[in-house]
Formats: structure tokens, C-alpha cells, sequence
């Protein structure tokens, strides 16, 4: 069980937290342009990277805030958690990230 | 059902009653060195506005204390207290004697994008004091109590035992702390806190039965 | 009814697998040996006489999925389509253990599906009704009935989620893991079927819509078709292969608990109080419950997850209080947005996908190995996975057993 | 024979505990364990093996023990005790276990619970490198915590004679443990074992409080009590278990390992033999002799190495301990205990002739195994020490460091020098001044010379009788057979053989297994590994983790203002996720008999439909939705429009999932240009809110909206009926409550006695009716004042099974009921409800998916039972045909509702049924325990389809 860098709460318990998979997929500008395809991988289809990529969580028990997170999958470790709407810092130079409390 | 209904003669006032009322009495007897107060008298508003703004700076005159920043509280000489509940969002409470003008403050924000509800039924309150509170927190709560972690100032939201607390320290070390907590959840919290204090009985005999005394009145039967 | 744990443990056969070097080429090649690369590579052999095949596994055989699974066998699935291949694998396992000679433990003991609230009621007692129409044994049993099914569970009704009754299931049960594994192993290797272990498949080379063979730790093998078993690994693979899949990998948590005498004849399963148990042949207590929230690869879970299913399983058990958690660890479980398997064709010619399972790998494995050798053999889906397109998420006909889940009024 | 001596141990001689071992009556002394009391007395066989029924004996002293599984029957059952780590307590009752433990078949009275803490560094072991750690950080200001499963801290010194500055060991502990107390931010535990450690220094520990004072142990105090340490740093120091060497017969009664016999003899007071051999590949097994020796016992020492190290030799030579090398034990003599060895010359590995040698106890030492679970557990790396024959961290972690013999740091000296270093780099890290080094001086012993690499002493033979995990009676010949089946990865030998998947989770062989395996294989025990390190370390009652999460402390019970009331006037609850929300209130007859509940639901119902009723609806979820886009944020929520709303009204909304299946359904209020109240289902309502927050925050914060959850803030109070108009307006006279001035589908805001009260003209009856909203704080008065109002009205309160049958005779869905995830709007009817000027909102791209086009989409319809009084039960399924032909048979849909109606006279329900509206006026078949019952499928309005009720 780990303690996840709130961006604004600072460390808490990982049980105080909910989950949002996959980070970085924006919601299409306009669905009905897309063919039922387009809209199944917006709707169902998600990256499922063994190894370092960027996902969404939220503090639930505290802030609710939603926020972003870099994390390597096959250790489970976080590298650097950022705000949304802030751009993904560069995966390679987060292997530093602040997100080491 | 057991008692017909009918109409008294006269029709009582209304009145407030709080969440824990029914938990009054066991919470009067617990342990020495554990005291719970509960108190649902205050006002309670919910503040949304930017930090940055004209507005904020409205709510701090109009309040008499600053917007703290994140998992911290201020208060203002009439013991108003402000606590941070997120980026853009404060829960102001106040005594029901000084209540703080809801209408001036929604307006003073309203310019700045913000927002001001009456939350004041939404959260109770329950005061836990004495030596023994730091240790019954401990039993559920993951927050570091420490003297110079959790001092007056700090007001940290967190969960115990699956039930949404805020804890907001009046001295440090967490010894005197007022819980505020969802009023749905509040008898919940209590039922939680007389159960901790069974660690802290002078002689185990009065523990009526070991298992889990059942404080909820609301056993499936009809009564 | 339900047969108490048998005491001793049987003995192994002398000769399970030959360990070969792999060729450089086979005309079948399944990558991933766990349950349902076996399965699948033993009824090739069985059904379909192939066995010019290799089966590629990148660590110890069924070391994966198939070793940290709570074991629970059962077809009571909601869904026509569900229902029919967990139904045809579970008369499947009804032979298995002849048609392996293997001990594999196999033990008839039944489910119970616990209800807590007037939903889950509704809910049991639909799943019921289309299990029996779907030709699935089960029953809706009320509270006196769990508490005669399983004594030592908690009916009384002043506990926080009352049992109101489940739904239950004669034919349910489990088996040894490691045992089923080894029975399918040593069949495929007896057949000529290459078990290749410590070869971890690095990536392909392919031909316009064919895929011509796999580049792997222990060099390049040609295959004339491919089927991917590698459960909460296949996106790796199939990112590979340049293709997505709707399937995101998390952590399943087990435990187990010290030998103690039989004291659970049966399996129980709750949502609402979240936890499964049963007692395995030796006497210990294997237990369950959802996955971790978060996409994991590590084979662990978070401690937080545990303690909640300790809480649980005390609560349905009040017996319980003083076993022992032995051990916990954890799985890699690929789950899709409607909880079924993907079983069938993928853009690639000659490629076949096996994944999605979930929670329900273990239990699925004769009867997926039965369904995915004849899609090999046959280059034809068999009518019991059929239903599991991929591209049912662009149709949106989806077999959902998440369903509704959802707290009414 | 093993006895008692004078003048060794650290037990009270001066109090007696009487016990009960296998139905026979010993005694022991405070300061015992079951192991060392029955030791005491001679009792050297405690268990016999689970597969093959041998007798067995104690091998250890500590967690490492293999053999001695007890059941405890008092005070309580307790099915997995070793009697090597159970304190004695007067009163005890138990017997040695054949592999099974015994569950009790009453609920444990015992309480348990939990308790966070926090510290910079967390040190797991209170040995003495364990102690110098936490002193050293301690002495730096750094907050510590210290856990050590035993009783008192020492850790192996307790189990020695050693001195530190020329002084008995201990007495430095205690000086430690004294000066640790005055440092305010240390947390000193004893009997706390590390059970875990996890992600960013998450240590658990599992402290036992209470079980050393058996049936005295004060009821209100936590049996046992599981710690949740978060440091920022941990130190394992905990130590190394000593390995056994393989020969026959190695599991007769009377083998111990040689620190365990030092320990029984310094630690209990026991001297486990008079005629002892001690056979060690090892220097450590030398201190044992010479210990033994001293104490009385004749011991001669079997080295198995080339030469014997001279120092050690000559100080047995001096104590009259003859020592022989090269030379190995290849089997033991006897039946239930040790009565002689075999010996053997060994020479370049192969045994030459052999001879006998008499003895009641043979110690035996192969190396060590250093303690590595906790780091191993961390993610640390392990590498395998060729000279210790062991596995030792490669590397040490960022924040988990390792100090002592858990490292391969063996001997009191080393340990000490260890636990500072360690101490030292934790407060580095931390960037605290380290304080002055001040190490207590150990004794110049001897050199510690190489051991002998020996996991098996050479010997033919088919290896059945050769004992490699004693508690699993697993032998040399399993792991020959293993590996000749084809194995070669330890993880199929271990699942293969059953080797270390018992309590000890094979800390004395699971080592010694991958030996064996690499000698059959060719192959190294560096290549092979070991198999994986899982929590917890030890053992872990269930009860413990639970904590005091059970019974009503399991998961919390939600209760509304007016709970009290519902209980005081009989209500029956039910559970709607947490909440207790009345069902119905069984009336009691002047008979003295009590409704049952279709009795009490068709009376509340018909109370509602003629009279008044009241409901608390509390539960129902509230959002306060503010700002300038609120109208655009919910427009994109909901399948309808709800910018168009005007103030003073209110609009029914469905929200649906990106899927475009239906999320949740509810009202929606405008309170204010820039401000609405959304009302969402009970079982929703968190579900909503994280919903909305989601959207706003991750993909339209441009949008000024603020979301502020008032579920809590306000009571609701349906008050319904035709007579609800009288009874509301009385209660509220600042409000006109006639139908022209108060209209359906708006509300008003008054005050009652100056307390705010919102009234709105929604009805999920189809019958007239009024919401009462008020501060939940005045909502048992606001209650009380309209039943008391009502009651010459015949107020009814109802409860949640009248809700669902009004609502039903009215088609209105329930989600969540009528609803499993799968559905859309359109499917429940409500296609009137999704917006086709929108140019989005959130599912409506899925409802133009081929699937959401079939016309064979179940739908929701209206059933009525041919046979007027036969109830369908809620869920059964619906077939074509009365006959039900054999499996599969094909589904048309089932029963999401099915109730007794007072208004219509009979049974009715509604039902998901495929092309279910096409299909009206027809007739379906429900099965019903096997057979079928013919109903009529018709339109979900049933009572009042053309809402003339509505407005009373």
C-alpha cells in the first residue's frame, strides 16, 4: 500500500484515493463525426502499458480533487503525480520526479 | 406500530436537534481522560472562490480571518474558524452566536466567479479531548499526530474506520481535535468512538458481554 | 451433495515433461503456458490429432494466472453466452481427471452465491431462472438453506448485511491448480508437444496479414498459426502485433490460511460482504476477493484490500476468527469492459486471441482449450465462443457480467 | 535426557504455571515457552508428522521451528500456536498437532484493533544491531520505532553468555532499553512482529498484548493488535536462522539445532541432554559445546570440515571436549528419541566406514540463513553467498536498508558495528547530524574461519527416510522424484513437493532445497534462487487484521434525522447500500398479533392512493450545482435539456453512462439564474457526484461551475395523497397550495416557525403530493409537526416497499432495479426524455450503435398475471411457451418488479421484455419453480395512465 503525492494534500494513504485508468484521453470534440470504431476505442480501448505511463486519480477522502500520475505498472512505483491540464512531465526526466515523497 | 397517532393540542415550536443527540448519554459516560462533545449548532458555509481574487480578499475582510492553504485552518478573534477543503474551496464554521453574513459573503464572491452555500445541516460536530484522544485517533485514522505535524492551524480530511472525517487540531498532538464528519455518518462515528474507548475502561467487568455491545437502537424487530 | 476434503494427497506420476530445445519451426504455436495454453495445446492433440506444436512460456510452467487463482469451478453465469462455455467446461472437468490420469483433486461441493440485500434477491433469482433454462443446475436457496448448505456461515439476522439466502449451485467446486496444470502438461508432451519454458516471446515477423513466426529468448521459432494464451499480458503482445485490445491488467489478491480440519464443505461467494472462500483437500482456507483498483503487473496487491476481506470473511464466518493467514500474493488479471473473454479471430489471418477471462480463467480452462483448439483446427470459431468478438465493443453487443451491480431505490 | 539445572535462565523460579500438554499435567515458570517448559521435563516427542505419523520433536528455539505445531484448547482454540514462541500462562491447555488444526465452533470473544504510527526509521529486531540502530537515530532526534517479537530485547544474546565491556550482554540491553524509554519520539514494542513490509516504508507489525496471561488477560484490552508503521526509513535487522544439515533419520526426537540448545540452556534453564554430539559444518555449533559442557553435559564435537578451527579446538580440548574432523553423521539410533548416531570419515566428499556413537542429544549445524523476507518483500534483490551458503540483499533499497546476520554480518562485534552503520546512513538520508560513535567493546573471540558447504551428508540409499521440510514430511527422495518428473524451476519443486508452504514457509529448508536441486541439475544454487518471500513473515489471526471492523462497526450505518422516530414507531429496516431505510411499519392489531408485511404495504398503500401518507426520502441524494454554465454543465449531464428551465420549476433528468446505458435518473430544481438542486437515486448518489466532478474537473474546467453535495444538508419529506394538500397547508399557511397557484413539476421556498422550508409539487406516485424539504437539523420537528397535523387525517408514514408499488402501478422505473446496466433510456420508455436538439451530451454518440438500433432490445412493459392473485416473483425469467422444451431454452426477458396492487385489485409487474412494446397485448409465461404462469403483457402504466390524480 503505497502513499500517492496529492498535488495539492502532499502524501496520503493509497485507500484514500479512487482510480481512473488511462490519462491523456480527452473526450472527442465532436462524437457524432466518429464511426462506431472511432467512438469503441474512445469508449472501451485503453492503453494497458506494462511499464511507465500516465494515469488519472482522484483524493477522494480528502480534496476530491482529480489528478494525474506517472507510474511504472510492473513495480507499482510512482515516478512524479502533476495537475491535470499541466502537460505529462518527459517520462525519462521523471524518473526523478517529485512524486518520491 | 405502537403508538396511535394523534394530534397534541398544541403544536411545539420547531427545534433544532442535532445527529447525535440520541448518543448523548453514552457519550457523557465515557472513560476519564475522553471527553466527546458533540455540537450541531454552528453555521456552516461552503466557500468556492479563486484564491486570487478580489473576492477572496472579501471573504477574509467579512470573516475576520485568512484563507489558509492546503489541510490548514484559521480563525478569527470571534472564533470563527476557516478550513481548507481543496484548491478553491473552504467550509467556514462559525458559532451559532456570531454567525457570518451569508448574503454579504455571497455576494462579496459572487463578482469573482465564486460561490456560498448553507451547508450548516450537511456536518456535525464532535469535540474528542483528554490524554487518551492521540491513542483512540490512532486506532483508525492514518494522519500523523505528532507534536509539529498536527498543531493548531492544521485541519486534515482524511477517513476513519470507512467514514469521511475532518480533523481540525486545537492543541497539539492531537489531544483536544474537533471532528467534523457527514451528519448521516455522524451516530456511525460515535458508535465507533464509545466502542475505541473500551480500551480505556478503568475494570473490564461492566463490558456487559464481549462481543461488540450493540448500541444501535434500531435492532430489526419491531420494537 | 457436497464431499468432505479427502486426507491424504495422491502421489505424482515419475515423468511429467521433457524439457525439449525449441525447433525452429511448428505449425502450431501458442504463446503462454498456463491453464489455457495447455488445455488448448492437449486438445489439439486430443481432438484434432495435431501435435506439431510448441508451447511458449516465459518463466515456469503455468507459473502465472494458474498458480495464485482461488480454484473455484463453476458455471452460473448469467448470460446465454457465458452460461454455455462455462457450462460446456464444467462437463468438461466431470472427465477430466480420467481423461488426464491425473489426480487432480477435482471435489463437487457446490457455490453459494450470498445475497445481503432485496437486489441482490432479484438478482439471484434471475441469474437462477436463466441458469436453469441455459440446462445449469442451480437453485435459490433461503437463509434456513445456506445455514443447512454451510453451517458455519453467519445467518443470523442482526449482523450488518444479513444473509437473506443465494443462489446455489451442486455442481460447483474446485480442483488442485498446480495438479490440472501438470495432468494437461504432461498429456501435450506425451502427444509430441514441445513445452518450451524460459521463452519469452520478444516480438514477431510478419507477412502482410500473417504472422510468419516469433522472435523469442531462446532465438526465432516459425509457426503456421499463432494463439496468444498470455492472460494479463497479451497487450504487450498484441501492441507487438500492432493491433489494440479492450483489456486492462490489475492485481488479484489470494490467500491462504494454515491446515485445519475440515470445517467448510462447500464454496461461498459474497459481493456485498466482499470475500470467497473454500477449504482445499490438505485443509487450508483459500481466499479471495475483487481485484485492485489500480493497472499492476507486479503479481502483489495493496494491504488495504486484504484487511477489508479479513473483515469480511470474520463477519460471514464468525468461525474463522482464529485460523491464520499463511500467505498472500497476487495474479495478473486482464479485464475487458464487459467482464467476458475475447476468444477468436483477430485482424491478423492466421492469429488467434484468448484473453479478457478475468477472474473466470481458472474455471473456464478444459473448456476454452476444447473452444480455442477447434478455432485452430478448424479456422472456424465453435459456437460456444463465438459470441466473444472483439469487435462486439464496436457493435456494442456486449455480454455484460458486470451487470447491473447497482444499488436500487 | 533434557532437565531443568540451577543457576540458568531467565524465568521467575519463584511462581509455578501449571499446563496441560497432550492430556497429561507439567508445570514451568514465568518466563518459559510451552517448548522450553516440556524440554523442562523430559518430553522431547511433542507432534507426530502429518503424512507418515512419526514422532517429532523440537529442532528450534524460535519462528524457524518446523515441528512443534500445538493446538491450544484453553482458553481458547487456537489452531496454529508453536510451542517454541508460546509464552507459558497458568492454565494452558494443549496438544501437539498432526499438521490440522482445530477452528473453535463458538465465536471468539477476544478483541482486536489497529494502530498507526509514524517515524523517520522504523528498526524491525531489538538484537544488538537492532539496539545500536535505534539508539543511534534516537540520539540524533530522529523518531523511531522499535519492534522485536520477543518478550525483553537481547535478541540472540538472549540466548548466549556473552559479555560486552567485559559485562554480562544483557546488561548493555538493559542500559539500551532503559535510555530508549527517555527519548520522547521513540516507540519501544516488544512481542511485535514485523508481519509485512510494504510500499514507501509501510511496515506491519502484529503486537500480542495479552496472550502470555492466558485466561487472565483483561476483556477489554486487544488480544492482539496489528501496527501500521509509515517511516520514511527501515532497518531489518533480524537476524539469521541456523540451517540443519540432511541425513537419515534427521527428524528422531532429540536433534536441535546448536544455538537452540545454547539458548534452551542460557534462556530456560533447560540443559536438553546429558551425552550430547554435535555434528557442525559451522564455527558457531563450538560455543554450544563448550556452553553444554560447562553446564555438565558430556559433549564431543563431529567437525565435518578437513581440519577443526584451532582456536576452537583448543578450547575444547581445555574444557574436555574431544573434537574429531572430517567426519559426518549419517544417521540417528533409537526409537521416540535420540538413543545414538552413525558416524562416518568424510574425505573429499565421499564417506568412508562408519562407527556408533552413543548419545541423548545431537546438535546439528549446516550455516545460516539470513532473515531476508522483509527486505525480500520490499522488491529488494537477493544474491547468494557462496561462504555463508545463503542469500543476502544485493543491493540495499533507497529507504530499506538491512544490518547484522539478516545480512550476512554474523558474530556480536560485527552486529553492533552494523546496526551503527545502518543507523548512520538512515540519518544521512534524513539529513540529521549522526551523534558520536559509542559502541560497547564485545570479547576478542576466535577468528570466524570458512563453514563447510553441506546440505546432505553423502549416503545411499533411496533418501525416503531423508527429512528435508519436516513439518510437510517431505524427503530427499521427493526432490530426487520432482526433479526426475522433468521440474527445474524451485517454484515446481516447492508446488511439487509441498517443501516450505508450511507455517515456517520453509525457513530451514528452503535453502537446503535448491542445494539439492542444483546438485541434481549441475547447476548452481546462485542460478537456481530461492522461491518467493510473501507476507506475512508469520502467521496472522484473521480476527486481527479484521480489527474492530465488525458488526455494526463492519461497514458504517448511514442513519437519517428521523431514524429514532422509524424505530420508536416499529418500523422493519432494509438495507440500501449503507444506509437503514424503513421498509414498512407493521401495525400491531388489538389482538396483539402484528401485521405481517403485505398486510401493513397494502394498507400504507391504500392509505397513500385515498388518504395521506408521509415517506422519508432523505436518502435521496442532493447537489448543489452554481455558476453561469450550471445550465450548459447539466445540459451535457442529462439526456435532456435542462438550460431551458425556468426558475420556481422543476424537470425530471436522465443521465446516462458514456455507453449511453442509464447511470441514474432524479429531479432537478432552479433555484436561481446560476443555481439548481439535482436530486439523484439513494444508491447513486456518491456514484453522481464523483460522475459530475470527473467531467468538470478532467475535461471542462473553462466551464464556471461548482458542485457542492447537500445530501446531508436537507431532509425530504414526500407527504402524498389526496389529502396531502390539507395537511401541507397547514404546515406551511405562508404558501397557496392550490393546484393553479402551485402547479405540478414547480416548488416554493416559506418558513415554518422562521426555519426555511422548500415545498415542490413532485410526485413518484402519480397521486397528488407535496416534497417537504428542510435543514435536517429541524427534521424530526418539521416530521413530527405533519404527522401530527395528519393524523386526524389518517396520516400513514410508509415505507420503501410502498414507494416501490406506487411507483410501479404508475411504470415509473427504479434504477437499479428496472435498470442492470445494460439499459438505455429509450429501452425504459423514457426515449421522451433524450434531447434530439443537443448537439451532445454524454452517451448519446452510443445510442446510434448498431446494438442500440436492434429491435429486439428488451423493453420495459407491464405484466398482469392471467390468474389475477398469483405473485411472479422479482427476477423470473420469460419464455414464449407454456411447455418449457428441454435446454437451452430461449429467454424473452424477466421480471424487474412484481407487487400486490391495492388500487388495481391484483398482482401486476413490470418487466424487461425483447421488443417488449411491440409485443403488448400479447401473452408471455413466466417461469415459476420449473412451471410455467401465463401473463399478459401490457403497457408499464397501470393505475391512473392518463394522471388524473396527479393534482388531487
Amino acid at each position: 500500500m503505497q502513499l500517492i503525492e496529492c498535488p495539492w494534500c502532499g502524501p496520503r494513504e493509497e485507500a484514500e484515493f479512487s482510480y481512473g485508468g488511462q490519462a491523456h484521453v480527452p473526450y472527442p470534440a465532436d462524437p457524432s463525426a466518429l464511426s462506431d470504431e472511432e467512438w469503441a476505442h474512445y469508449v472501451f480501448f485503453r492503453d494497458n502499458t506494462a511499464g511507465v505511463w500516465a494515469e488519472r486519480w482522484m483524493h477522494a477522502t480528502a480534496c476530491r480533487r482529480w489528478f494525474n500520475a506517472v507510474r511504472d505498472t510492473r513495480t507499482h512505483a510512482f515516478l512524479a503525480t502533476y495537475r491535470p491540464g499541466d502537460p505529462s512531465p518527459d517520462l525519462t526526466a521523471a524518473g526523478t520526479g517529485a512524486g518520491r515523497g | 406500530m405502537t403508538a396511535e397517532l394523534v394530534r397534541p393540542a398544541t403544536l411545539p415550536r420547531l427545534a433544532l436537534r442535532g445527529p447525535l443527540d440520541d448518543w448523548a448519554e453514552r457519550l457523557a459516560a465515557l472513560p476519564p481522560g475522553l471527553s466527546a462533545a458533540p455540537d450541531a449548532t454552528l453555521q456552516q458555509l461552503a466557500v468556492r472562490v479563486d484564491p486570487a481574487s478580489p473576492g477572496a480578499r472579501a471573504v477574509e475582510a467579512l470573516v475576520g480571518a485568512r484563507l489558509p492553504g492546503p489541510s490548514s485552518c484559521s480563525t478569527s478573534p470571534d472564533g470563527v474558524d476557516v478550513v481548507w477543503l481543496g484548491p478553491d474551496e473552504w467550509l467556514v464554521l462559525a458559532p451559532a452566536a456570531r454567525p457570518v453574513p451569508v448574503v454579504a459573503l455571497a455576494d462579496a464572491v459572487l463578482a469573482s466567479g465564486g460561490t456560498v452555500v448553507d451547508v450548516s445541516a450537511q456536518r456535525t460536530t464532535l469535540r474528542l479531548r483528554g490524554e487518551h484522544v492521540p491513542d483512540l485517533l490512532r486506532g483508525g485514522c492514518a494522519v500523523d499526530l505528532h507534536p509539529g505535524v498536527f498543531d493548531p492551524g492544521t485541519a486534515v480530511q482524511t477517513s476513519i474506520a470507512q467514514i469521511g472525517v475532518l480533523l481540525v487540531a486545537r492543541a497539539p498532538g492531537g489531544g483536544d481535535v474537533m471532528l467534523v464528519v457527514r451528519s448521516t455518518f455522524a451516530g456511525a462515528l460515535a458508535d465507533w468512538v464509545l466502542d475505541a474507548a473500551t480500551e480505556h475502561l478503568e475494570d473490564a467487568e461492566h463490558l456487559e458481554d464481549a462481543e461488540h455491545p450493540d448500541t444501535t437502537p434500531d435492532a430489526q424487530e419491531p420494537s | 451433495m457436497s464431499t468432505a476434503p479427502a486426507t491424504g494427497v495422491p502421489e505424482h506420476p515419475a515423468l511429467l515433461w521433457r524439457n525439449p530445445d525449441p525447433k525452429p519451426s511448428y505449425d502450431v504455436v501458442i504463446v503462454g503456458g498456463g491453464g489455457h495454453g495447455l488445455a488448448t495445446a492437449h486438445y489439439l492433440a486430443k481432438n484434432h490429432g495435431i501435435t506439431n506444436v510448441a508451447v511458449l512460456e516465459k518463466g515456469w510452467l503455468a507459473g502465472g494466472n494458474m498458480a495464485r487463482n482461488t480454484t473455484l469451478i463453476r458455471s452460473n453465469y448469467l448470460w446465454d453466452e457465458s452460461a454455455a462455455i462455462y457450462e460446456h467446461s464444467l462437463k468438461l472437468w466431470e472427465t477430466l481427471e480420467e481423461d488426464l490420469d491425473y489426480p487432480i483433486l477435482f471435489s463437487q461441493r457446490g457455490v453459494l452465491n450470498l445475497a445481503h440485500t432485496l437486489q441482490d434477491v432479484r438478482d439471484s433469482v434471475r441469474r437462477v431462472g436463466a441458469n436453469v433454462l441455459n440446462g445449469v443446475d442451480a437453485e435459490w436457496v433461503d437463509t434456513a438453506g445456506v445455514a443447512e448448505l454451510c453451517p458455519i456461515v453467519n445467518t443470523s439476522p442482526d449482523i450488518r448485511y444479513p444473509v437473506l439466502g443465494a443462489t446455489y449451485q451442486p455442481r460447483a467446486g474446485i480442483a488442485k491448480h498446480d495438479y490440472v496444470a501438470w495432468g494437461l502438461a504432461r498429456r501435450a508432451d506425451e502427444a509430441g508437444i514441445d513445452l518450451i519454458q524460459d521463452c519469452e516471446v520478444l516480438g514477431f515477423t510478419t507477412d502482410g496479414d500473417r504472422v510468419t513466426g516469433v522472435r523469442t529468448s531462446r532465438g526465432d521459432i516459425a509457426c503456421g498459426t499463432l494463439a496468444l494464451c498470455a492472460a494479463g499480458r497479451t497487450s504487450t503482445l498484441t501492441d507487438e502485433l500492432g493491433f489494440r485490445v479492450p483489456l486492462q491488467s490489475h492485481p488479484l489478491q489470494a490467500l491462504v490460511s494454515e491446515l485445519l480440519e475440515p470445517v467448510h464443505p462447500t464454496v461461498v461467494m459474497s459481493n456485498a460482504v466482499h470475500v470467497y472462500v473454500s477449504q482445499a483437500h490438505k485443509g487450508e482456507l483459500v481466499m479471495g476477493a475483487g481485484v485492485d483498483s489500480y493497472n499492476g503487473y507486479g503479481q502483489r496487491g495493496s494491504f488495504h484490500i486484504v484487511e477489508r476481506q479479513m473483515a469480511a470473511a470474520v463477519e460471514l464466518f464468525p468461525v474463522f476468527a482464529r485460523a491464520h493467514v499463511l500467505r498472500t500474493w497476487g495474479g495478473v488479471v486482464d479485464v475487458t469492459p464487459d467482464a467476458s473473454p475475447i476468444v477468436g479471430r483477430t485482424p491478423y489471418e492466421n492469429v488467434y486471441l484468448n484473453c479478457g477471462w478475468g477472474t473466470g480463467g481458472f474455471k473456464a480452462t478444459p473448456g476454452v482449450g476444447w473452444c480455442l483448439a477447434h478455432t485452430i483446427a478448424t479456422g472456424e470459431p465453435h459456437p460456444y465462443n463465438a459470441p466473444f468478438t472483439l469487435d462486439r465493443f464496436v457493435t456494442g453487443r456486449l455480454v455484460d457480467e458486470h451487470g447491473a451491480a447497482a444499488v436500487a431505490h | 535426557m533434557a532437565e531443568r539445572i540451577e543457576g540458568r535462565g531467565r524465568l521467575d523460579r519463584s511462581r509455578t504455571l501449571r499446563f496441560t500438554f497432550d492430556g497429561r499435567e507439567f508445570t514451568g515458570h514465568p518466563g518459559d515457552t510451552l517448548a522450553s517448559a516440556l524440554l523442562a521435563a523430559d518430553e522431547l516427542a511433542v507432534a507426530r508428522s502429518s503424512a507418515r505419523g512419526r514422532p517429532r520433536g523440537v529442532l528450534a528455539a524460535g519462528a524457524e521451528e518446523p515441528n512443534a505445531l500445538v493446538q491450544v484448547e484453553h482458553p481458547f482454540p487456537d489452531p496454529m500456536q508453536l510451542a517454541t514462541t508460546l509464552e507459558l500462562f497458568d492454565g494452558l491447555v494443549a496438544r501437539g498437532l498432526a499438521g490440522r488444526g482445530r477452528l473453535a465452533d463458538v465465536p471468539d470473544p477476544a478483541r482486536y484493533d489497529t494502530r498507526h504510527a509514524h517515524a523517520d526509521v522504523v528498526v524491525v529486531g531489538a538484537g544488538p544491531a537492532g539496539l545500536v540502530a535505534a539508539l543511534t537515530a534516537a540520539r540524533a532526534g530522529a523518531r523511531v520505532v522499535l519492534v522485536d517479537e520477543n518478550p525483553e530485547p537481547g535478541g540472540f544474546l538472549l540466548g548466549t553468555d556473552d559479555v560486552l565491556d567485559d559485562r554480562p550482554a544483557l546488561e548493555w540491553v538493559a542500559a539500551a532499553r532503559a535510555e530508549l524509554a527517555t527519548h520522547e519520539d521513540v516507540l519501544h514494542l516488544q512481542r511485535t512482529t514485523a508481519v509485512g513490509s510494504y510500499d514507501d516504508g509501510l511496515v506491519l507489525a502484529l503486537e500480542k498484548r495479552t496472550d502470555h496471561l492466558g485466561a487472565a488477560a483483561p476483556r477489554n484490552l486487544a488480544r492482539q493488535r496489528v501496527w501500521r508503521v509509515r517511516a520514511r526509513h527501515v532497518v531489518t535487522a533480524t537476524g539469521a536462522y541456523e540451517r540443519p544439515v540432511v541425513f537419515r533419520d534427521n527428524d528422531r526426537p532429540g536433534v536441535l539445532l546448536a544455538s537452540s540448545a545454547r539458548t534452551y540452556l542460557h534462556r530456560y534453564g533447560v540443559l536438553a541432554g546429558r551425552d550430547v554430539v554435535v555434528f557442525t559444518c559451522d564455527d558457531a555449533a563450538y560455543a554450544a559445546a563448550l556452553d553444554l559442557a560447562a553446564a555438565g553435559a558430556a559433549v564431543r564435537v563431529l567437525d565435518a570440515r578437513p581440519a577443526a578451527p584451532a582456536a576452537w579446538a583448543s578450547r575444547c580440548t581445555a574444557a574436555g571436549v574431544p573434537v574429531r574432523a572430517a567426519v559426518v553423521v549419517t544417521g540417528t539410533l533409537g526409537t521416540d528419541r535420540v538413543e545414538g548416531v552413525r558416524v562416518a570419515d568424510i574425505t573429499g566428499g565421499a564417506v568412508g566406514t562408519g562407527g556408533e556413537l552413543a548419545c541423548d542429544l545431537l546438535l546439528v549445524s549446516g550455516g545460516w540463513n539470513p532473515a531476508v523476507q522483509l527486505f525480500s518483500q520490499s522488491g529488494g534483490a537477493l544474491r547468494y553467498d557462496t561462504e555463508l551458503g545463503g542469500f543476502v540483499p544485493a543491493a540495499p533499497l533507497p529507504t530499506v536498508h538491512v544490518a547484522g546476520a539478516a545480512r550476512g554480518e554474523l558474530g556480536l562485534g560485527q552486529a553492533l558495528r552494523d546496526g551503527e552503520r545502518s543507523a548512520v546512513d538512515v540519518l544521512t538520508a534524513l539529513g540529521l547530524p549522526a551523534p558520536a560513535s559509542s559502541l560497547p567493546r564485545p570479547p576478542r573471540g576466535p577468528e570466524r574461519s570458512p563453514g563447510l558447504l553441506l546440505w546432505r551428508v553423502p549416503q545411499d540409499g533411496d533418501g525416503t527416510e531423508e527429512f528435508v521440510d519436516l513439518q510437510r514430511d517431505a524427503t530427499v527422495a521427493d526432490v530426487r522424484r520432482a526433479v526426475g518428473a522433468g521440474l527445474r524451476s524451485v517454484e515446481h519443486v516447492k508446488r511439487y513437493t509441498t517443501i516450505g508452504t508450511a507455517h515456517d514457509q520453509g525457513r530451514t529448508s528452503g535453502v537446503i532445497t535448491s542445494g539439492l536441486v542444483a546438485e541434481l541439475l549441475g547447476r548452481t544454487v546462485a542460478d537456481l534462487g530461492v522461491t518467493k518471500y510473501r507476507p506475512p513473515t508469520v502467521p496472522v489471526a484473521f480476527a486481527a487484521f479484521a480489527g474492530r471492523n465488525r458488526g455494526d462497526l463492519y461497514d458504517p450505518v448511514r442513519r437519517t434525522a428521523v431514524h429514532a422516530w422509524h424505530v420508536e414507531h416499529g418500523a422493519v429496516f432494509e438495507d440500501v447500500g449503507m444506509w437503514k431505510r424503513p421498509r414498512y411499519y407493521p401495525r400491531r392489531r388489538p389482538d396483539g398479533t402484528t401485521e405481517d408485511m403485505d398486510t401493513a404495504v397494502l394498507r400504507e398503500c391504500a392509505a397513500v392512493r385515498t388518504g395521506v401518507g408521509i415517506l422519508d426520502g432523505s436518502t435521496l441524494g442532493g447537489i448543489s450545482v452554481h455558476g453561469p454554465d450550471a445550465g450548459e454543465f447539466l445540459d451535457l449531464m442529462y439526456t435532456n435539456v435542462m438550460s431551458s428551465l425556468k426558475v420556481g420549476s422543476v424537470r425530471y433528468g436522465v443521465m446516462c453512462g458514456v455507453d449511453g446505458t442509464v447511470l441514474d435518473d432524479g429531479t432537478v430544481l432552479r433555484r436561481g439564474e446560476e443555481e439548481f438542486l439535482v436530486s439523484t437515486t439513494t444508491g447513486a448518489a456518491a456514484k453522481v457526484l464523483d460522475w459530475m466532478e470527473e467531467w468538470l474537473q478532467t475535461e471542462w474546467p473553462h466551464l464556471h461551475v461548482h458542485l457542492t453535495s447537500v445530501t446531508d444538508q436537507w431532509a425530504v419529506f414526500p407527504v402524498v395523497g389526496p389529502l396531502s394538500r390539507a395537511v401541507v397547508g397547514e404546515f406551511a399557511p405562508g404558501v397557496d397550495v392550490a393546484n393553479d397557484a402551485f402547479p405540478f413539476m414547480t416548488w416554493r421556498a416559506t418558513e415554518v416557525d422562521d426555519v426555511p422550508v422548500l415545498l415542490s409539487r413532485v410526485s413518484f406516485s402519480g397521486e397528488l403530493a407535496y416534497e417537504v424539504m428542510v435543514d435536517s437539523r429541524y427534521a424530526a420537528a418539521v416530521w413530527e409537526r405533519l404527522v401530527a397535523i395528519g393524523a386526524p387525517h389518517g396520516i400513514t408514514p410508509y415505507g420503501t416497499e410502498t414507494m416501490h408499488v406506487l411507483r410501479a402501478e404508475k411504470g415509473y422505473p427504479i434504477i437499479g432495479q428496472d435498470t442492470d446496466g445494460t439499459v438505455t433510456p429509450h429501452d425504459l420508455g423514457l426515449g421522451w426524455a433524450v434531447s434530439r436538439k443537443k448537439v451532445d451530451f454524454v452517451g448519446k454518440r452510443s445510442f446510434s450503435r448498431p446494438a442500440n438500433l436492434d429491435p429486439a432490445r428488451r423493453q420495459l412493459v407491464g405484466l398482469l398475471p392471467l390468474e389475477a392473485g398469483v405473485l411472479v416473483p422479482e427476477g423470473s425469467q420469460l419464455v414464449a411457451a407454456a411447455e418449457i422444451p428441454p435446454p437451452p431454452v430461449p429467454m424473452l426477458g424477466f421480471v424487474t418488479s412484481s407487487y400486490r396492487s391495492a388500487a388495481l385489485g391484483r398482482t401486476f409487474a413490470l418487466a424487461l421484455v425483447a421488443g417488449g412494446r411491440a409485443r403488448i397485448g400479447e401473452q408471455a409465461y413466466a417461469v415459476v419453480d420449473g412451471r410455467t404462469v401465463a401473463v399478459e403483457i401490457t403497457s408499464s402504466v397501470l393505475v391512473d395512465p392518463e394522471g388524473a390524480r396527479r393534482d388531487g
